[in-house]
């Protein structure tokens, strides 16, 4: 089956992003198809390769990278909310990319369903 | 309103597919963002010519409330964009009766024409979606 | 005496109950942010806040109350409004501050 | 049918109130990170989760519920616990998500 | 726990002035970042010995909560530093009976010893404090 | 009267750097001292320079930055909540600085009032 994956909180001060990562992973392992993670709001936080969580924590951002490559998901966040929030080419970590808000609602028809996740 | 218009994504990818979208408001404005950034998605989802009911519950009704004065805190007012939906033929708005009731709001407290749902007539409408977007 | 501050709607977080809750006589209450929409005389909360009134003073940031369409005819009588030159005044009158987030 | 998601406590927000004032008959509702505090027995919203139970489905994330020290016998009867694979076959097995954030 | 030892702070700036600082935990662990975030705030406040309590209520009890596995959420479980407070000499913990009660819990469900106090003792501590700080 | 400030969430997805704001603009015009202003949790986000607001829209970055040089108010971000969020020295806005938590701890010991800001 097609999901379609909204992300709407940044990786730390909310579970969101933690939840959408286990469920994306999870759907993958089962042979599911992931269309296509969105992350818009402070949810455009979880791209930065700015971000340098504790030694002894999860870091979201490097997870959702590697989750992008090996499985070859699309990682897109919203341009415009993320140039709000200082997101551009040169901070996004490796398998994210920006596009338009467009790609939100095109990830709602290409998918069987559309799973949000945020505050 | 938005730096993306929604005449960009006019390409021939999604014609055909035309799906029940639904677009659920719920938390009250200016004290968070949701509101004010879930109208950008709105707008976008009309070039796609998808079927488009967006739903006022919650506090989310308080984006609708007439007389938003947003001088004093510097902020954005979201009412001119609700008042564009039209012109998008965005038409389908839904505001829950049990919302409304319980802050003492009516239908006339609101700046554009909504239709009035009572919760179960709302959950009958949300069965029949196909994507459910929420913030 | 503190002033406790309450920024959210008492329709969607139970906030502005565990302030009420736990604050004591002669206290004052701040409605600021989505909180002010406790303030309305036709809402949920005006029961409440009348009974607060009797013994505490309650009071809502009016730049707050203007962005969201809320006028002071709409209010529960007692609830004075201020903005923020008055908040600073507020803050500086009572010992201090307790926000309820 | 949709599958209901909630996030959020219900001493905290009405998430779940309004959740349950809206699903109808024969849905699915699936409590997640402090939306499992709402599944204890001897919380305030057992009552209203044992009446959705008798025309509903109610699941709660068993990841989320270990997290917080929360154990299956702490549960209202008749809920069932999934890990992110069980919710990942429910949101397959459900027609549509709603997510009550 | 933290990326900073209290020891950096040892310095003579503050020392003789001691206010009462009070720390107010009301929301749930994992779920949001706020108390975890706190520990850090309360465990660097003991380096400048002022007078320090720490209040948990509404869903912030659940912090405290015995038999936190965090491990299947790949998160950070919270309760070491709890247990930890005790080395730093942080020892006036307050639980709200009120919040107990309404969730079902006992003071024998939490990790370490607290004192419990009603809403209008909590609330007569808290006019006693000089600086409140909560999340 | 001297007062601290606790800013605990971003510039965008809640109100609380606003009311911040506001309300140290209106205590400086009125003569009163402030302290400090501490951002912490997603409240380091207020300090990225990297921040590009709409057009149209306020900038609290540039807000907070040109009140932090205008009144010489400190503007301290807490370097390890900063560090998680990919808050470094090349990315702060002017009148924004770095420091240890401890800051916080200063800023209520040194202030007759503190004042926290957050969702």
């Amino acid at each position: 089956m097609k999901f379609g994956i909204l992300v709407n909180e940044g990786p730390f001060n909310h579970q969101a992003s933690d939840s959408a990562y286990q469920f994306t992973w999870a759907a993958l392992q089962k042979g599911h198809e992931i269309v296509r993670v969105f992350f818009y709001h402070d949810g455009v936080n979880n791209a930065s390769n700015l971000s340098e969580p504790q030694s002894d924590d999860r870091n979201l951002v490097k997870l959702w990278s590697e989750l992008g490559q090996e499985f070859d998901v699309e990682l897109m966040v919203c341009v415009s909310a993320g140039l709000r929030r200082g997101l551009t080419e040169e901070n996004l970590a490796p398998g994210f990319e920006l596009s338009g808000l467009g790609q939100l609602i095109g990830a709602g028809i290409d998918s069987d369903r559309l799973i949000v996740f945020g505050d | 309103m938005t730096d993306e218009t929604p005449e960009e994504f006019e390409d021939d990818e999604y014609v055909g597919v035309v799906k029940k979208f639904m677009f659920i408001n719920r938390k009250a404005p200016y004290g968070s963002i949701y509101g004010h950034e879930m109208q950008e998605t709105i707008l976008i989802s009309t070039a796609f010519e998808q079927d488009v009911s967006v739903v006022f519950m919650d506090d989310g009704v308080f984006l609708l409330k007439k007389g938003h004065d947003t001088a004093t805190i510097n902020m954005k007012n979201v009412s001119p964009a609700y008042r564009a939906f039209k012109g998008y033929d965005i038409e389908k708005l839904y505001v829950e009766r049990e919302s409304l009731d319980a802050r003492g709001l009516s239908p006339n407290d609101l700046l554009v024409p909504v239709e009035v749902l009572s919760a179960t007539e709302l959950g009958d409408l949300m069965e029949q979606q196909d994507i459910i977007i929420s913030a | 005496m503190i002033l406790h501050t309450v920024n959210k709607s008492p329709y969607e977080r139970i906030n502005l109950d565990s302030c009420l809750r736990v604050a004591r006589i002669g206290c004052g209450i701040l409605l600021l942010e989505d909180g002010v929409i406790a303030a309305l005389a036709t809402g949920a909360a005006a029961q409440a806040l009348s009974v607060a009134l009797s013994d505490k003073s309650v009071y809502v940031l009016g730049p707050d109350l203007d962005a969201r369409g809320l006028r002071e005819c709409d209010l529960v009588i007692g609830i004075k409004i201020v903005d923020y030159d008055g908040f600073v005044d507020l803050v500086a009158g009572y010992d201090t501050v307790q926000a309820w987030l």
